[in-house]
């Protein structure tokens, strides 16, 4: 079985432990074995990347070294983790000068940076190492009836050049996914637009603001739920839908892809935590069929 | 539109370009399509990708190092998938941040972020409870997160020991 | 010939403006070509006739116009410094304001005669004045009433 | 009537696919037709233009001994050249044919009227059979061409032809006011979008121009006399200093007269200080390693640009246009300068770029931290001068910022203007202007080169601003044209012209001032003199028709008859011919 080792990053195990489970559940199910990374350390996120190139690329740096330790590909499911992993990735295997100095760092631990290590999002995993003729066959129940919306996460499709993933203008994997399962994908107004996440730390009425425009969006389209491949835009998409001027009876249910197509794999819902969503699946497992 | 007359100069510019992602600032023709792609511009009126990047052009350098502005950009990288002539809005703003922080202009919540997770290795070290550690068990994961804080207190002191006092 | 004219007249139903149109072959012409490109729709009361240029458009062929029972007529040419002869419109537009003494003179109403100018581009212009001319005429009636 | 037999007209009613009939009861018209007086026959026809409706031309008149043929279709613009060599080919005069347009001012601009539309076909149908059965042949002429060009102007663009031309082996005499060839070219210390001086882009064609057997040069001389016609002009040239005159015979003309950079007096301080210049005049400032204040010599440190001064203003005559060579040029001449100098400013209203090599001139200046700010299009930059330093004070739009500067030397990128001499060129030659005061072309698209002279071209930036580049392929083209016609050795003139009827001539001259071209003159050895119309001259616009108070002038192919007799069909048609719909 092929192994893929999970930087599980900040977000997940205090806010989405259950995004993590599913994701082990899943790819378990789908031939692809799950081993988690010990010892890690921030990514560095847009918080160090900000302040210090070099510090930010140490720090993404020895992540990318533990793995090659191991001799694995890293496996991310947070598009902040994803993305710096893969713009340090480029930026140590062009730069000669910074890869001398993070590995200079790395040494004193006996870690070493040489660029074997590949950096995975799920969405590739998916798409590109199981596939969707794999996915398709081990699907087992079907939703019916269902109509839902793909976010796919910036920095999981952008910038193109370096990350790989999606066509970043029509990015298309969550949406072929969506279908495999049985539901429509919907076509939403500014579908590839940020959750506004990114921007809670500055400014937390305007990241609101662009979060809760995007779900009216979806909704508008006729979509029933929102399907994620980000923690940080499943948590944002999510509690933008609460809070004081917003209508309870238009909320819709946020799920990142792993709960939703474990279902349809024959995954029990307690293994993948769905139970533990702060919005409320329901529109989406009733629609779950017998045999397909 | 600031009171004061300013006299550009392309000093600050130059300043941008030398440091690393910034030098693709040589390339902006002011075509625009950065603001018109930008998320933030859309809900922010203030917020102007273009105009920012002019202002570094004309040499605003105070306002633009002073500003909150560069820090709003959300680097979802739109405004770059869309550039004709390859600048990275995001890119360019990293680099004013770069600088900003330099000189202590920095916004409070990254300055805290950024202590946080040099000091702790992680993010959310703060928020990770008894009640998150149950969870994961639950979940069948393991509650030990086993971070290393070591590594980033190293890179704290080899690049950013003069950020503490800011 | 004034004899003849009123033969028309009877037979119509309810009355329509007949417009001789004189048009210059380089501009005018071609600007009422391309207003039928451009599918320009006006009044179907003219009839465009081509002469190589409106210097060639002497004021005895507006008169017998008129006494022929014309309701009106136009005359439609290159802008003044664009004509493809040089200077036969302004040939034209210096015979142009005794003509119209004349025609007043004449006890005919001067509003049914008009000069105007439309290049081979300007469609539009050239339809609209079509449709000026033969509205104007319209509010004045047939020309055989003021014959009488 | 000179046309000695009975007319015999035959009418065909094209139904252009739907585009006619759709819309017109063509099956109608073409009944009425039958019953007009002198038509043999009628019929109407998918499409008269197709080689069966050209065949069906041809064995018509051969059946039915036609004299005389009338087409409806579409604008006789269009295909009257084609169907009168059906006629030719059919064995008629070409002037027998008369074409009346269904299409353009019936079907397609009364489409929701169709009675109203038919009604109309079938009067202009009428008109065009009452003018054909007074139609007469006239004989088809052509001329002799001399093998000679005349290139008005010896800047790249007049240097350009003449030396196409003569290397196709035919004679060229070049004649240029200036004392030297070259133009704005030669003075110019740098070229977009290569990198070398204008001296040394147009240097070579100077050398192989002079040193060229068929080309005769005429500096320090201007063309004074022009007369005659295509194939067959004489021009008397001057040599402005010692005032003696040569004739040549001319086949044909190209005139490239070039441009004015405009000096733009009450811009930006222009003409206030020294130091306040055209791109032209930075252009011509001796190159040094240096760039120096004209005012004082000091080196200078930093320079503005501004661009646009003088052209796209709408309203403002002859300079609404857009001057084209200003944006990549000022790129190219900022980025040069910002490696010697510590700023360089370009203020623009906008920007562009548009040809193969320009938009990378564009980068290239940003790239080097040339300054760009665009002031509104409705607030311009202010300029003072004040003890000789130059207070710039402007918005900048896109960062909406009030600015101000202090250049040491300030560029204004002025407009490309007509010259101010050109009226005498236009005169001279018969040309026209277009509103902007450049020459006008015969058809802006079709026939760029072209004038309506027929045998003289224009070429270069006497049409329009152009750059280096753009006039070069003028230049080439307008040779082209030129080697066409001395090619083909003649060339068919119009016999549509005018003829002095002398026992009506009352000896009043109207028709000497009238005609635009001085083809008509007063034959003196007459008593009292006679107007006679020398053919060759005429253009056969028929002004002199219309003026001669005596009718003694007929406009052939365009006679008050011919043309009244279509009036008086339109307006007196016999009652039985009428609402026959």
């Amino acid at each position: 079985m092929k192994e893929i080792m999970l930087y599980r990053g900040c977000t997940i195990p205090v806010r989405l432990p259950a995004y993590e489970a599913a994701t082990i559940a899943v790819l378990g199910k789908l031939g692809v074995k799950v081993v988690e990374m010990d010892d890690a350390n921030c990514c560095g996120a847009q918080y160090v990347e900000s302040v210090s190139r070099m510090a930010f690329a140490a720090m993404s740096g020895r992540i990318l070294a533990l793995a090659e330790k191991e001799s694995k590909d890293i496996l991310a499911l947070c598009g902040a983790c994803s993305g710096s992993l893969k713009i340090n990735k480029h930026f140590l295997d062009t730069d000669e000068k910074a890869r001398k100095e993070v590995n200079e760092l790395l040494s004193e631990e006996g870690l070493k940076y040489t660029g074997k290590t590949r950096v995975r999002h799920l969405l590739q995993v998916l798409n590109e190492d199981i596939g969707f003729e794999a996915i398709e066959k081990a699907i087992k129940k079907s939703y019916k009836g269902l109509k839902l919306a793909a976010h796919y996460g910036c920095h999981v499709t952008r910038p193109y050049e370096i990350v790989q993933v999606d066509d970043p203008e029509n990015p298309t994997i969550i949406d072929r996914l969506i279908e495999i399962a049985g539901a429509e994908a919907v076509d939403y107004l500014g579908k590839t637009r940020c959750c506004g996440g990114p921007l809670l730390a500055m400014d937390e009425s305007l990241a609101t603001h662009i979060g809760q425009d995007k779900i009216r969006n979806a909704i508008a389209a006729g979509a029933q739920g929102m399907v994620t491949a980000c923690v940080f835009c499943d948590i944002q998409l999510t509690q933008v839908q609460f809070g004081e001027d917003t209508d309870s009876s238009k909320m819709i249910p946020v799920i990142p892809i792993v709960q939703f197509l474990g279902p349809a794999l024959g995954i029990k819902e307690d293994v993948l935590g769905i139970e533990l969503n702060k919005t409320n699946p329901d529109i989406i497992l009733s629609a779950l069929q017998g045999a397909k | 539109m600031s009171n004061e007359t300013h006299t550009p100069s392309s000093d600050f510019a130059k300043e941008i370009a030398s440091i690393p992602g910034g030098e693709v600032i040589n390339k902006c023709i002011q075509c625009g399509i950065c603001t018109a792609s930008c998320v933030v511009a859309y809900v922010d009126d203030q917020y102007r990708p273009r105009r920012l990047i002019q202002k570094i052009l004309i040499g605003k350098r105070d306002e633009v190092l002073n500003s909150d502005q560069p820090w709003l950009c959300m680097t979802c990288r739109m405004c770059e998938e869309r550039c004709q002539e390859g600048v990275s809005p995001a890119e360019i703003f990293h680099a004013v941040r770069v600088l900003a922080a330099k000189e202590g202009h920095i916004p409070k919540v990254f300055q805290n972020t950024i202590e946080k997770v040099l000091c702790d290795g992680w993010m959310l070290a703060d928020a990770y409870t008894d009640f998150n550690e149950d969870e994961r068990e639950d979940l069948g994961l393991n509650p030990a997160l086993a971070w290393n804080d070591t590594f980033t207190k190293k890179v704290k002191k080899k690049y950013l020991a003069g950020e503490e006092s800011a | 010939m004034t004899t003849k004219t009123a033969a028309k007249i009877g037979n119509t139903k309810s009355w329509e403006p007949r417009v001789v149109a004189f048009c210059c072959n380089w501009c005018s012409y071609a600007g009422a070509d391309l207003a039928g490109t451009s599918r320009i729709q006006y009044p179907p009361n003219a009839r465009i006739l081509r002469v190589n240029c409106t210097g060639r458009i002497s004021p005895e062929f507006i008169l017998a116009a008129l006494e022929m029972g014309a309701d009106g007529v136009l005359v439609s040419g290159c802008h003044p410094g664009d004509c493809h002869y040089t200077s036969g419109n302004l040939k034209l537009r210096a015979r142009w304001t005794v003509m119209k003494k004349a025609i007043e003179q004449a006890g005919v109403d001067p509003r049914r005669v008009r000069l105007q100018w439309a290049s081979a581009s300007e469609a539009q212009i050239f339809a609209d004045g079509v449709r000026t001319l033969i509205k104007q005429v319209k509010e004045l009636g047939p020309i055989m009433e003021e014959w009488k | 009537m000179t046309e000695a037999e009975t007319p015999r007209i035959g009418v065909f009613i094209c139904h252009c696919g739907h585009n006619i009939a759709g819309v017109v009861d063509v099956v109608a018209v073409a009944k009425m037709a039958e019953s007009l007086p002198h038509v043999v026959f009628s019929t109407d026809d998918m499409f008269m233009c197709a080689d069966a409706g050209q065949q069906l031309i041809r064995d018509k008149v051969e059946e039915h001994g036609l004299n005389r043929v009338v087409v409806a279709s579409c604008s006789p613009r269009m295909h009257e050249p084609t169907f009168r060599g059906v006629v030719e080919e059919a064995g008629l005069n070409r002037y027998l044919f008369e074409q009346t347009n269904l299409r353009e001012h019936v079907s397609w601009c009364h489409m929701r009227e169709p009675e109203a539309a038919t009604e109309k076909a079938i009067d202009l149908v009428q008109m065009s059979v009452a003018r054909a059965a007074k139609l007469e042949s006239l004989p088809v002429k052509s001329v002799k061409v001399t093998p000679r060009t005349l290139v008005v102007g010896g800047g790249i663009t007049g240097l350009r032809a003449a030396l196409d031309i003569a290397n196709r082996g035919f004679d060229v005499v070049l004649v240029d006011k200036e004392p030297k060839l070259g133009g704005h070219v030669a003075k110019w210390t740098h070229m977009f979008t290569g990198d070398r001086s204008g001296s040394e882009v147009v240097g070579p064609l100077i050398k192989e121009a002079k040193a060229h057997s068929r080309i005769e040069i005429l500096t320090n001389s201007s063309v004074v006399e022009f007369d005659g016609y295509i194939g067959n002009f004489e021009a008397t040239i001057e040599n402005r200093k010692d005032k003696s005159r040569s004739k040549f015979d001319i086949g044909t003309v190209i005139v490239a007269i070039g441009f004015d950079a405009f000096k733009p007096y009450g811009y930006y301080g222009y003409g206030e200080s020294p130091d306040v210049v055209t791109l032209a005049e930075l252009q011509e400032m001796p190159p040094r390693d240096r760039l120096l204040k004209p005012s004082d010599g000091k080196p200078a440190g930093k320079i503005a640009f501004i661009g646009c001064v003088g052209s796209r203003e709408p309203g403002k005559k002859g300079h609404e246009h857009c001057s084209r060579h200003c944006c990549p040029a000022v790129a190219k001449a900022a980025s040069d300068l910002k490696d010697r100098l510590d700023e360089v400013l370009i203020l623009y209203k906008s920007i562009r770029t548009y040809g193969r090599g320009h938009e990378e001139l564009h980068r290239l200046a940003r790239s080097k931290h040339v300054i760009y700010s665009r002031f509104p299009v409705d607030e311009d930059p202010v300029i003072e001068v004040v003890d000789g330093k130059i207070k710039m004070g402007w918005t900048d739009v896109y960062a909406d910022e009030k600015l101000q500067f202090e250049p040491d030397i300030l560029v204004l990128a002025s407009a490309m203007v007509a010259r101010s001499d050109i009226d005498e060129t236009t005169k001279l030659f018969g040309l026209t202007r277009s509103r902007d005061g450049f020459f006008n072309p015969e058809h802006i698209k079709l026939a760029p080169l072209t004038t309506h002279t027929a045998g003289v071209m224009i070429a270069g930036s006497a049409q329009a601003p152009k750059n280096a580049s753009e006039s070069v392929v003028d230049g080439s083209g307008a040779a082209a044209k030129a080697v066409g016609i001395m090619a083909q050795g003649e060339v068919e003139i119009e016999s549509t012209i005018s003829r002095v009827i002398s026992e009506l001539c009352s000896s009043c001259h109207t028709c000497v001032t009238a005609c635009p071209y001085g083809a008509i003159e007063m034959d003196e050895s007459k008593d009292p003199p006679i107007a006679f119309v020398t053919e060759a001259k005429c253009h056969g616009c028929g002004t002199c028709a219309a003026a001669c108070p005596s009718s003694a002038i007929i406009m052939l192919h365009s006679t008050d008859d011919q043309i009244m007799t279509m009036v008086q069909a339109y307006l007196c048609a016999p009652p039985d011919t009428i609402g026959s719909t």
